[in-house]
């Protein structure tokens, strides 16, 4: 087994998710059966998306495992690669390796406790594969709820899921733009404002975040004050990446290497290493 | 101990001292002496302390200037990128400058990556630099353990040898052909004047390579690169290489592959050296600092003849004519074209 | 029990002719001192005499033999009527089975250290399970050599098959490994080390031993945060400018960065020496980066050889080889640096 | 060398001169090489010595610059900053051993297709003669650079 090579995938679908059309979702397909049926991810995981040609870049892989037969990837357009594959066909071949890296302790660490699940942007792509696999597995959770904020209604991710999500009573979802817009009734309020004021209880629970680094950082003041602690805090740290084994150097924070040991870390540990993601 | 450069270094280290006390300069670049022998550490000196280790001597190899704007930024107070420079005097620095460290920065100052006010230049003349590869084949590799300078020898000695070199005879190439041997700006001088060298070629290394055939200057070139490994301390050592981002990093499109193709690194030398065209004063810290010996300043040292002969302009002397390539004349030569 | 031999120099000569019927037997390039160095540093044996071997480390580090610039991981067609277009295919593999003779205990060393993390790397494993490294151990060191600070010795025998020592003109070579057994079993020609040479070669062993003290296990007892906020890497990173030198010449800097190229409609992934020197090393592709300043980048350099790595797999991953300390266009001293860290509280 | 061979050029015609001038040539039905690929670009001080290594190594055989006349700059002035560098470029090139018939550079007017044609068969020719590039092409078939398969 080469861990540098890459499995061969199809583009299967291809949706713009935002107004600005720079993030797309992407629906892959294994071309191997055996393949298919192996790749096994954990939420929280990520793949290295391979464009002959172009290069590789790290995805968080946005499909829980309960969603058989493909993969998702939710890509934001930035550099090289990801423009190059915003421009590919459906059934455009496209490599993928992984997964990779540890994920979210769903199945340990959380299992049986009240979820927490605040995100902003376009950092909601593992963590929706989280709460896809939370809901097939909903018996083995307490109670969850679901932050999310983005800049604008436009700018939301997933928004037909949410509609769903919205509707179910075993979910308590909030979702949030930063500042009023035209036909929108939701809330309007900054992520961590609106943690303060949903205040869900520590009792049991542990929280989620993923964002952009000023959000996370204003988010916890609030929960703390409602006594939330850093151990009972996951967060998934990103850096520049190559290989994803550990071993290229590219993505170490100090001793770690976020490719292999995370990219999920309670926040003690993050607190405990150099500044530098 | 060399009479002329421990003078030179008890000049620095007292006018050093006093600029930094005075607090009139927040640093000031210099070198101080490094942990091998022959070798100087280049060094910013923050506190008046710091100034009692400074030195000079023949072994200053590395161009100064290059640590001179990113110093002078990193002295600003911290804003954004779009934030206008704030109000009233900012830090100085003062540099150490002989002949083509001077002229680099006054190609600084023409380009506007300093600012005049806030440099604070101690010029002195400059006697050449050594050489140390030619220092190694003179004692045949044998490893240097004690070195010491007088004034127009080197005495060097290790395991089983002890011998006393010529200065003249280990300076490096470029020095030996070096034009401007005392500053062209200063505010305060250090030591005394050095007379200008007789040059009778400027460009011997240029007139061989021009007197091959095609065929054997691509020989030539091919295996002068061979060992490039492309660490690019050539491109980090020039005081002419300040771009935020390189023609080697960018990525839309890549100018350069990144391995050691023997393209990539032929378009990497040629590019580097080619920015430096009329720019280049051939202070030499490119070649001196290649670890693997590669005399790349044949091409700088090519453009600047060629800029000599087509457009008659020497780059850093004169502060005031523009560089040439930021210039035109509606008389150019244009026989080179179809 | 390692079996050691006693030979002369006619035996060892014997020996790599040998070697060159099944191998391909490489021995330290200096090249001629005149013009650049040759880069690979290493050249295959003339089949004439044992080259002389300089005191101290070759110029570059065995990193040219097992990190190939660049390494061809997988080959691809762009051809638009190709059914398999764009679709990676494992490269093909050098199947040269190589021996290496010359070189110095540290770079052995070195291969061991870049073995810990490259554990699973298929394309490192290939190369270092098909070559034989045969090693030189060091009577004389330079004045930049530091083995015995970081955990070597000038008679170190990490990851080495046979080690050979040169005594009073005649060459003890002690065989460490099967692959170094096998080498040896066909080659004959030489006869058991005698007692008074064995004894010699433990009298030497000893005497290098001496030195060594632990500031590895001396700076894993320390905390990674005391070390990394420790106030002097300003100014060790006030004259640094950022080049790669240090870490290209480095035996375990390891680092490496995969970029795809297309010539034609043929296309390869190569993956080829990167420095975290380099500032577009960390950097994401929001722009934002981590370690934007060359402080930052000067300290990971130090604090991934002298922290993190030990921390990780224990040894330090520093060689003591003194290259980037002869090569350091501004005379950065590792040993500096380490006897800094070991002075913080 | 076959004699089917034929040379790639690339050529960067300026927006204002050359590539109008390529243009009329079109128009009035004159024929020029069809192995020259016309890249049109702002002005010829667009053409950084980056875009003609590139396209040097990229396989081009032969690469020719052309920009309005001295004096019929759209922007006054950039072709005649422009003949500097290529005058150093070509210099330099040159100096490392790149044939002289590799890069080429001239002048068009807006109103000479006629000419533009003439020179690009006259480079044509010049570089079929030369033949196929090989100096500062990029391949695969170079051995990477480790002992063992430089040795191989």
């Amino acid at each position: 087994m080469n861990p540098y090579l890459p499995y061969s995938a199809r583009i299967n679908d291809a949706v713009v998710e935002t107004e600005d059309g720079n993030i797309k979702t992407f629906r892959l397909v294994l071309e191997n059966e055996e393949e298919r049926r192996k790749f096994r991810q954990t939420p929280g995981q990520f793949a290295m998306l391979s464009l002959a040609g172009k290069g590789e870049i790290p995805i968080g892989i946005a499909s829980s495992p309960t969603e058989e037969g493909y993969l998702m990837f939710t890509v934001n357009k930035a550099g090289l690669v990801t423009t190059a594959l915003h421009q590919m066909p459906v059934g455009a071949r496209i490599g993928v390796r992984g997964p990779l890296g540890n994920g979210f302790p769903i199945n340990t660490e959380i299992k049986g406790k009240n979820i927490v699940i605040i995100a902003g942007g376009f950092a909601f792509t593992t963590l929706r594969a989280t709460l896809i696999y939370i809901l097939a597995n909903r018996a083995d959770y307490g109670k969850v709820t679901v932050i999310y904020g983005a800049r604008t209604p436009g700018m939301l991710l997933y928004k037909d899921e949410f509609k769903e999500w919205e509707k179910r009573d075993d979910v308590d979802v909030h979702v949030t733009i930063d500042q009023e817009a035209p036909d929108w009734t939701g809330l309007v309020g900054f992520v961590p404002t609106v943690a303060g004021e949903v205040g869900p209880s520590p009792e049991n629970s542990v929280a989620l975040i993923c964002g952009p680094p000023i959000m996370i950082r204003f988010t916890m003041p609030p929960l703390e004050k409602i006594g939330w602690t850093d151990d009972q805090v996951y967060l998934s740290l990103e850096n520049r990446m190559k290989c994803g084994l550990g071993v290229c150097g590219h993505c170490n924070v100090g001793p770690i290497y976020p490719c292999k040991d995370g990219p999920v870390f309670t926040r003690t540990q993050v607190k405990s290493l150099p500044l530098e993601y | 101990m060399s009479q002329i450069n421990s003078k030179i270094t008890e000049e620095i280290r007292s006018k050093v001292k006093a600029l930094l006390s005075a607090e009139e300069i927040a640093a000031f670049v210099g070198f101080i002496d490094g942990t091998l022998p022959m070798t100087a550490r280049p060094f910013t000196a923050r506190s008046p302390e710091d100034a009692d280790r400074l030195v000079f001597n023949s072994f200053c190899v590395v161009n100064p200037a290059v640590y001179l704007p990113p110093l002078l930024k990193s002295l600003e107070p911290p804003r954004r990128p779009t934030d206008p420079l704030p109000e009233g005097p900012l830090p100085k620095v003062g540099i150490l400058a002989t002949g083509c460290w001077s002229r680099n920065i006054s190609i600084q100052l023409q380009e506007n990556q300093i600012a005049r006010e806030r440099v604070v230049v101690l010029g002195t003349g400059c006697r050449g630099m050594v050489d140390m590869r030619k220092v190694g084949s003179i004692i045949d590799g044998r490893e240097i353990e004690k070195a010491y300078e007088l004034d127009d020898r080197i005495s060097v000695s290790g395991k089983g040898f002890s011998e006393e070199i010529l200065l003249e005879d280990v300076l490096r190439d470029n020095c030996l052909t070096c034009i401007c041997p005392n500053p062209v700006i200063m505010d305060h001088r250090v030591g005394g004047q050095v007379p200008d060298r007789r040059v009778d070629n400027r460009f011997p290394f240029v007139d061989e390579i021009e007197s091959k055939s095609l065929d054997k200057r691509w020989e030539w070139f091919q295996n002068e690169i061979s060992s490039c490994i492309r660490c690019y301390a050539c491109r980090n050592v020039c005081p002419l290489c300040y771009c935020p981002t390189c023609f080697v990093d960018d990525s839309r499109p890549q100018w350069v592959g990144k391995s050691l193709d023997p393209a990539d690194t032929s378009i990497f030398h040629i590019l580097r050296a080619f920015h430096c065209a009329g720019r280049c004063t051939n202070c030499g810290s490119c070649e001196t600092v290649c670890p693997m010996g590669i005399n790349m300043r044949v091409l700088t040292s090519k453009l600047t003849k060629d800029v000599i002969d087509l457009y008659g302009t020497e780059a850093g002397v004169d502060s005031d004519a523009p560089l040439p390539l930021t210039t035109y004349s509606e008389t150019d030569r244009q026989d080179f074209m179809v | 029990m390692n079996k050691i031999y006693g030979l002369e120099r006619a035996d060892l000569e014997k020996w790599l002719s040998r070697w060159s019927e099944k191998s391909t037997v490489y021995c330290p390039d200096e090249g001629d001192g005149r013009g650049p160095a040759s880069f690979s540093g290493w050249k295959v044996w003339a089949g004439d005499v044992l080259p002389e071997i300089k005191p101290g480390p070759a110029k570059c580090s065995i990193k040219t033999f097992y990190f190939p610039q660049p390494e061809s991981l997988h080959t691809f067609s762009t051809a638009s009527d190709d059914p398999d277009a764009f679709l990676l295919m494992e490269a093909e593999r050098d199947r040269s089975a190589n021996v290496l003779v010359g070189l110095r205990p540290c770079d052995a060393r070195a291969v061991y250290l870049n073995g810990l993390p490259y554990s699973k790397d298929p394309y490192f494993q290939h190369r270092d399970s098909r070559t034989t490294l045969v090693g030189f151990s060091c009577l004389e060191q330079c004045s930049t050599c530091f083995c015995q600070e970081v955990g070597g010795s000038p008679f170190d025998t990490h990851r080495l098959d046979i080690a050979i020592t040169e005594i009073k003109g005649r060459f003890i070579a002690e065989v460490l490994s099967e692959r170094g057994e096998a080498l040896v079993d066909g080659a004959g020609g030489a006869g058991p080390a005698s007692d008074k040479e064995i004894a010699e070669l433990d009298r030497l062993k000893n005497e290098a031993k001496v030195l060594k003290s632990d500031s590895g296990e001396n700076l894993k007892a320390k905390e990674l945060m005391a070390l990394y906020n420790a106030g002097f890497w300003d100014s060790v990173a006030d004259s640094c400018l950022n080049c790669g030198a240090c870490t290209f010449l480095c035996p375990t800097c390891y680092c490496f960065d995969i970029q795809d190229e297309v010539v034609g409609n043929k296309g390869r992934r190569i993956r080829y020496w990167d420095s975290c020197m380099f500032p577009l090393y960390s950097q994401h592709a929001s722009g934002h980066n981590p370690r934007g300043m060359k402080m930052q980048r000067v300290r990971n350099r130090f604090m991934h050889k002298l922290k993190y790595f030990p921390d990780r797999f224990g040894p330090l991953s520093c060689v003591g080889c003194g290259r980037c300390i002869r090569e350091c266009p501004v005379n950065i001293d590792i040993r500096e640096v380490l006897k800094d860290l070991l002075g913080v509280e | 060398m076959s004699q089917s061979w034929e040379p790639k050029i690339i050529a960067f015609l300026c927006n204002w001169c050359s590539y109008p001038a390529a243009d009329l040539a079109g128009v009035g039905r004159m024929q020029y090489p069809p192995n020259v690929r016309i890249v049109r670009v702002p002005c010829s001080s667009r053409v950084s010595a980056n875009l003609i290594l590139s396209a040097l190594k990229s396989g081009a055989d032969g690469v020719l610059v052309s920009g309005c006349h001295p004096g019929d700059c759209h922007y006054i002035s950039g072709n005649l900053y422009a003949r500097r560098r290529f005058a150093l470029l070509k210099n330099l090139i040159e100096f490392i051993g790149i044939e002289p018939g590799r890069v080429n550079f001239f002048w068009a007017a807006a109103s000479e297709g006629g000419k533009i044609v003439e020179v690009m068969k006259t480079v044509s020719a010049s570089v079929k003669e030369l033949g196929p590039a090989g100096r500062m092409v990029k391949r695969f078939d170079v051995p990477a650079r480790s002992p063992q398969q430089k040795f191989a």
